[in-house]
């Protein structure tokens, strides 16, 4: 299982905050391939460009690899500060 | 390495200047230079006017994420304590946001960290700001200059 | 151009911190970020254990070259306000000497401003320090890196 | 008349906080020259490298021309902040 979080504008869009897939997926780019075949607005916004990605609470890049139990979160760019 | 000269905090309390500026020079005998970096909410931005901000986060990062920044710094530059404060919640119009406070024997070393844990927290920290203006709410976009002055260091 | 959103001293006093924060941010909606710069007595300077410092200046001439400083500051940032305090006479250990705060829409400038007032004062406003250390009393040397700063902008 | 000024260690070492000039003196340097060739100590502590000069109270090099009722003052390498 892969806990998925969605935050800030990215979770208002969505109508999502968290949800559970049971994968398996190789990698950050499966994950966010699978979620981006679901139509509007996901394949709008979970973009690489418009989308950034941490996995267990740090960020990284779409090859990052992916195993059961990991927590990987899409957000926008950050704007805090 | 990130230590027990480090003080961070996340919270929707706010902050006081004067204690936070105690924290950094009471009993540091060894260090001659301390800089400061205040966030406020201001009364424009992008074009349009602020009534309130809201901030957001995602809470089992951002301490970690913002620890991170600190380390990176202090691999950087000799420090002496750093204190980091980000705050969460609504703010009002001329509220504090943000506090980067850092010591060091030396200026140059106290003024580069500070500025570098902004340009980092601005980029790497997982936070975004809602702004309520007159027109409606909406998410801040954020600033490419932001991502040119991270990419400096 | 410096103007009435300048304060510049020079005096035997202490400053309170927390009342210059105050004055950099008071009704002050349009700022988004304050940089402060605090300068204190250390402990050791130059491989010497100080016991205290004696601040010497050229009175006639001080406040007008900081003034020169904070007036090149606005011409290349644009600034919000600006505190300059230098302290003269006797400081004692762990004592704070100098002061510059500066605010502004936003960070860069504040940084780059308070960083480069800094620097000129180091190198250009009459301050001479006598060192007071349990070998006797003797002048503070110019340090070259100094120079070097100043020379970067 | 010139009046010259020293401060810190030049004060110190010259035994000496103002003096005035008749003059004339074209320059800065030629004001320096005068005072230097006073013999020791004035000669080491004098020299452009070790000693500044500010004209009526602003920083200049020694090519800054003088006139009467000018104040000139001498200082070591300034140590504020």
């Amino acid at each position: 299982m892969i806990r998925v979080l969605f935050f800030a504008q990215l979770r208002e869009v969505l109508h999502c905050h968290e949800l559970s897939l049971a994968g398996p997926f190789n990698d950050v780019a499966a994950l966010r391939n699978e979620l981006m075949s679901r139509g509007e607005p996901w394949q709008e916004f979970l973009q690489p460009g418009k989308a950034l990605v941490a996995v267990n609470q740090t960020l990284e890049e779409d090859s990052r690899e992916l195993k059961s139990g990991d927590e990987v979160a899409f957000f926008p760019p950050v704007t805090g500060g | 390495m990130a230590g027990r000269q480090d003080y961070i905090s996340v919270q929707e309390l706010d902050f006081d200047q004067q204690a936070e500026y105690q924290a950094l020079i009471r009993d540091n005998p060894g260090d001659g230079a301390v800089v400061t970096f205040t966030g406020l909410v201001r009364n424009q931005n992008q074009g349009k006017r602020i009534l309130s901000l809201t901030l957001e986060h995602y809470p089992a990062m951002t301490k970690k994420s913002l620890e991170q920044i600190v380390q990176q710094a202090r691999s950087r530059w000799p420090l002496g304590r750093v204190r980091l404060i980000h705050r969460i919640g609504r703010l009002e119009l001329g509220q504090q946001i943000v506090f980067v406070g850092v010591s060091s024997t030396h200026r140059q070393a106290a003024f580069e960290a500070c500025e570098y844990i902004m340009d980092y927290l601005k980029t790497r920290a997982p936070f975004w700001k809602k702004e309520q203006t007159e027109e409606g709410d909406h998410w801040v976009e954020a600033r490419d200059s932001d991502h040119h002055q991270a990419g400096r260091w």
